[in-house]
């Protein structure tokens, strides 16, 4: 009926995995990093800036590379996680998932970056003078407002990690059932004379899960939006 | 005008040398194109403005012809490749590479890179390989596929992957993994790198510069890369 | 107890201010853009000074030559602001009970019942900030404030957005405030009857400075007057033992001057009652009027009058007891009666004209 | 010239009001909550009603069953905020002279200097609107509105946050908008001495309602007064042929019950001068008093006097030319007097306790 | 002394151009775009949303395709846009500025549109009672408070643009001086043996005009954020 084999079924289950994780495991450092470039300033801010957005300016197959490198089982990185938890990347989801979060990093960031910049600084203030030390005020008054940005920033973590390839194959390869996501699988196609037609199937796929996705992330929004005044 | 020159991506420095001596011996220049051959022949399809396809492997040059896009009568086979089995320089792994060799044995549970054997030509023929010989059901799930052969490669230099077959022309550049085995000639379709002038160049140069490309400035220059020429 | 020494630079404006200010209100007073608001911002926490030392009840809140500047959120203080600043993501219940997280329920704590009853909010609990009126807004920040349980109160024109019933109705709960949990309370308003009947303590500001500072007998007094303006004069007379009068609902307190009726009941207070006359509240007669509805007429003799400037002058009256008791009169009528230092006079001011919603008195 | 009939369900809260309100100052008055401001959002094109009519000067505004709605930019109004809404990322100068794009300079308009002028914000023009003071944002968004050359203005506490010395140099200028430039201006205040003022027409609102729509005179006088706040009343007494005293700077007014005596001099003026006697500051004298410092005494006699209810009752005079006035008296002094309807009696009123200022007489 | 051949530089001077481009040229597109999503509720808004993301979701290469399927000569687009106005896209570098400014559409339009939904509306609605048309308003209170989205939405376009690869060389190729972008010249490079230091070479310009732009962007944004509220 879907026309959809069962090789594309594993990949679009791991897809939805590896953007999932990706998405949720970068939100705790994209709202880390955002807070930090948002409200400090240090020397070496903008070489931090700069850092994370070097997933959007190198090539996603670089990106990729570098990961190899240092999260790999003989990278520095990947050697120590490795060794002290147990963490392995390498031919692993866990390393697609790594490489998509990487990717989606910038993005994310930016969007949380965004609302924590435009917001009046004096709520935050006001919170402290009713006596909330700065991480509750950061929970419940920094966090819910910064929520539109947040929001924002996971929907187009999740769309990036989706439709992510360069880096992931290169990565961590494209190993069916194991990392092998969607634009694996149409890679794969595209590259056989012929493959356009299963190509596009698994492309539409991805185009109505990242649909969902917006359409659940509207309805939050719109819940969120109650915030902003307007006299109508 | 420069020939415009699609080619496979792998082909760089080998074309980008051919081209230089071309230039000095016949004053004419070539603009070289370098990317995946599926690429390559799509765009070409498109409209892309070549004069010349090298493609890095017979199905996406059978591709274009069936469209009529190049002209027949100036196909032909350049270049050939030889397959290998790479491992890490330190390992100093040997195999013979037969029928019933323990391949799985050597990967010791590790991973095998190859280009996708789907989509990329060197992950096809490595595929084609390993059947011939009886050694695919062994390795099938150990298998890392990659974009493309140099990635695949990588992996093994970086010691990711234990075992990679690739290119001979590609493990012979790269210092940090050594030839453990060579493929036999007979495992697999032959390695070509077919070339032919566009059915729609209308650069005069484009057949002359394809004529060159056979002659022995220029296959020295291919076999000095560790291509194989073929007759 | 408050005591506050700093300096501040700003693009356009330098504040240096220097005052004491014990238990109870102090009120800071002065024209738009005099620095009222940057002194809560600096006592909160919210601003650092360039120099100087803020100690609230003992505690360094402030001082830069030791380096050291408590952040807000352990200053307990209770700020309400000058735009509400209401968290608009949270319903106003949720915003009223922000500073609860941080207090164990004190025992003398106001709790959230008795907020939305005294603020009249209690229909507002789940909506958001958003929605409410500038004075439903207003309220709600007042209560949020109370209800952190705080140790220093800073309200920066508490009550500007309010009607006039309900300021009558929060004026004499602040008084308890002060009265009951002795917390200091920095107080902002430009409206002089709240400032004479709340403060203990006037702080006269301009331009970033103090330019007087006493009791509000003192600071609002003819002589100390802000400006040449009338209505900003009031004297405040103390009274002691109040009596009720049921039937016609009317409190009596002493003054050594004579007796002063109020309208309405006080509430039970300990120790002199403080009642404040604006300077055109008083009438000056000669003799002791008959057949007129004024109730208190109290005695004394003239001390002091303003130079005869312009239309209106002040009338200095030291009342018997020794306080003094300005009234604000037309030049013409000081030329009529003859009146002159040293003379005998009645001070006839009516008990309906004192206000004595803003005196914690209940009907 | 406004006419509104319009209705407006809110989840919390419906509003349905009608009134015609003419040429000078309508007052909007009413506790916090009771709907003001969303009668000015609606007047203004910002809020749509769900049905009813909003017809300016003539032109229909707003008709719902027309489907009439004319956009806020094309109704010409000056809008002074409650919350000032002044443009975060202008300078001052380019806040006060944003609606200068819209408009020719008018030649009645008035100009950025003088806006700066009365408005004392001439400091400012280079500053951000993030760093001023409350009471300083709060006189920029009153200058946006005044020179956007409005055909009617819409002003919503505009006074609020402003020091009584800056209020007292603003009401002026308002009065002379409305007299000069024949504005419409929609008034919304908590200050009654504001209202009774400023206004030709006090409209009070109470739950989204018209609780009641009238004259000043009407309005917050005894019978219709605001709750049962005596400080809320005043009487409103029309008086003619100002002459004035340059010796003892006092201005005379007539009224068929005596002269009146004022502080200061009128600006010029035309037509009846509006003298506003707050409840509280008129005494009752059975007969005409001497030896007082009071200038002013007007005839009448007792037309009712208010249930005796509580401490206060309210004695309705009705004045020779039959005016009423409202004095605010305690019941035990009309018991002590014997005051009964139909008596002869003397209002007393202190001159100095009427706020020229606040009346557009100048010192 | 830089180790850059003439081939890198035209690369370089290419990638300027093309990055450059593609943002200012998405810019209005992306503005408009963002101010629909933000203020307008109509039927398939979600579709119009889901459209823009799409660039993030599909892999580059089923993007490049698609763009080269539509706007390359012989494509619908493409054929009119050559007969209308003499706009060709297919193998030039204004293809690779369409590749790129699509790449970064996405993240463009969410940028600006998260500071259009974070903004009070009454300012708007204050400047319409000052007699302010609605485009008037929209030019002089809504495109400047928008200001640090639209900066950040062209930063984030601006980096995408330089390593945007995967559609870009599916588009239009990897042509020498014509279609070859940084990203482009560092795949050819890694596709070769003894290509990497080549590779890194160039991966390191991208990197240093990508902070030069960034601190430019800091710079502008410092000024702008003059307009967020804060005691101190
Ligand atoms: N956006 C809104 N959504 C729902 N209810 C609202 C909204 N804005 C105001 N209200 C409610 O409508 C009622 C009238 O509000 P309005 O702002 O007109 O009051 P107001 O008379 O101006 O009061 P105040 O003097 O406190 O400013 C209030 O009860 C308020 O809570
Ligand atoms: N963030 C700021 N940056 C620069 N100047 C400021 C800032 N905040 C306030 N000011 C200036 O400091 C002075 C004092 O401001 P402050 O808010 O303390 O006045 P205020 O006495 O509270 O006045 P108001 O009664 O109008 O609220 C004013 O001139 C104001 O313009
Ligand atoms: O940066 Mo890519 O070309 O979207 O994988
Ligand atoms: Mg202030
Ligand atoms: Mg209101």
């Amino acid at each position: 009926m879907t026309g959809l084999s069962e090789e594309d079924w594993t990949a679009i289950l791991l897809s939805l995995k590896v953007a999932s994780v990706a998405t949720l495991a970068s939100l705790p450092v994209g709202l880390a990093l955002a807070y930090i470039l948002a409200r400090f300033r240090f020397p070496g801010r903008t070489l931090l800036d700069g850092l994370i957005h070097l997933p959007l300016v190198m090539p996603p197959v670089v990106t990729g590379y570098l990961l190899l490198l240092s999260f790999g089982r003989k990278g520095p990185i990947g050697a120590f996680l490795d060794e002290c938890c147990g963490l392995v990347f390498s031919f692993r989801w866990t390393g697609a998932a790594l490489a998509a979060a990487v990717m989606g990093l910038p993005l994310m960031v930016r969007a949380i970056r965004l609302t924590l910049e435009s917001q009046d600084r004096r709520l935050e203030q006001a919170a402290g003078t009713l006596g909330a030390r700065p991480l509750f005020v950061f929970a419940t008054v920094t966090l819910p407002l910064a929520l539109p940005g947040i929001l924002a920033g996971s929907i187009l973590s999740f769309a990036k990690a989706l439709g992510e390839f360069g880096a992931t194959i290169t990565f961590v390869s494209n190993i069916p059932g194991e990392t092998q996501t969607i634009p694996a699988a149409i890679y794969t196609f595209t590259q056989v004379p012929g493959g356009d037609a299963n190509a596009l199937r698994l492309t539409a796929v991805s185009i109505v899960i990242s649909l969902f996705a917006l359409i659940a992330s509207e309805i939050l929004a719109r819940r969120l939006n109650r915030q902003v005044a307007s006299f109508s | 005008d420069p020939v415009n020159v699609f080619a496979a991506a792998s082909l760089k420095n080998a074309l980008d040398a051919v081209s230089e001596v071309w230039k000095a011996e016949a004053g004419k220049e070539t603009k070289n194109t370098y990317a995946a051959s599926s690429a390559l022949a799509k765009q070409i399809e498109q409209g892309a403005p070549a004069d010349v396809f090298i493609s890095a492997d017979l199905d996406w040059m059978d591709y274009v012809a069936e469209k009529k896009l190049i002209k027949s009568d100036t196909r032909k086979t350049l270049l050939g490749n030889q397959l290998v089995l790479v491992a890490a320089k330190d390992s100093g792994l040997k195999l013979e590479i037969k029928e019933g060799a323990d391949l799985a044995g050597a990967l010791a549970r590790g991973k095998l890179a190859v280009g996708d054997v789907k989509a990329v030509p060197a992950g096809k023929y490595a595929k084609a390989a390993l059947e011939k010989l009886g050694l695919w059901a062994s390795v099938e799930k150990s298998l890392a596929m990659s974009e493309n052969v140099r990635a695949a490669l990588a992996l093994v230099a970086r010691g990711e992957a234990k075992l990679g077959i690739v290119y001979a022309t590609d493990a012979k550049a790269e210092k940090e993994v050594a030839v453990a085995g060579v493929f036999p000639e007979d495992s697999h379709p032959p390695i070509v790198y077919p070339v032919a002038v566009i059915v729609s160049s209308k650069n005069a140069d484009a057949e002359a510069f394809v004529t060159y490309l056979s002659s022995p400035k220029a296959q020295e220059i291919f076999t000095a890369q560790g291509f194989t020429i073929l007759k | 107890m408050i005591e506050i020494d700093v300096g501040l630079a700003r693009a356009n404006f330098t504040l240096a201010v220097k005052f004491t200010a014990g238990e109870g209100v102090t009120a800071l007073f002065g024209e738009s853009g005099a620095g009222k608001s940057t002194v809560l911002h600096l006592v909160a926490g919210l601003l650092k000074p360039d120099r100087g030392r803020i100690v609230v009840n003992g505690t360094v809140f402030t001082d830069m030559a030791a380096g050291i500047f408590l952040p807000a959120h352990r200053r307990r203080i209770g700020y309400v602001f000058q735009d509400a600043l209401l968290f608009p993501h949270l319903s106003v219940r949720q915003n009223l009970t922000y500073g609860r997280w941080f207090t164990k329920a004190e025992p003398n704590g106001i709790t959230l019942d008795q907020v939305t009853e005294l603020l009249g909010i209690g229909a507002l609990l789940d909506r958001r900030p958003t929605t409410l009126s500038g004075g439903e807004r207003q309220r709600v920040a007042i209560g949020r404030a109370l209800l952190a349980s705080p140790h220093v109160l800073l309200m920066d024109e508490p009550l500007a957005a309010l009607d006039i019933d309900r300021k009558r109705e929060i004026i004499p709960y602040i008084q308890r405030l002060r009265d009951e949990l002795k917390l200091p309370i920095l107080y902002v308003s430009h409206a002089i009857e709240e400032v004479a009947r709340l403060a203990d303590r006037v702080i006269l500001m301009a331009q970033g400075q103090v330019k007087s500072d006493g009791p509000p007998q003192q600071v609002l007094s003819p002589k100390a007057g802000p400006g040449d303006d009338r209505f900003a004069r009031a004297s405040i007379l103390t009274t002691t033992k109040p009596s009720y009068d049921p039937d016609y609902q009317l409190t009596q307190v002493s003054h050594p001057a004579g007796a002063i009726t109020l309208a309405g009941r006080l509430l039970p207070q300990d120790g002199p009652i403080r009642v404040v006359i604006r300077a055109t509240d008083v009438t000056i007669a000669l003799s002791k009027p008959r057949e007129l509805s004024i109730r208190t007429a109290l005695r004394g003799k003239v001390s002091a009058i303003s130079e005869p400037l312009g239309a209106v002058v002040m009338v200095e009256v030291e009342l018997e007891g020794g306080e003094i008791l300005a009234a604000a009169v037309t030049r013409k009528a000081v030329d009529e009666l003859g009146l002159g230092e040293g003379d005998q006079v009645h001070c006839l001011v009516k008990s309906v004209s004192i206000d004595d919603r803003l005196m914690a008195i209940k009907d």
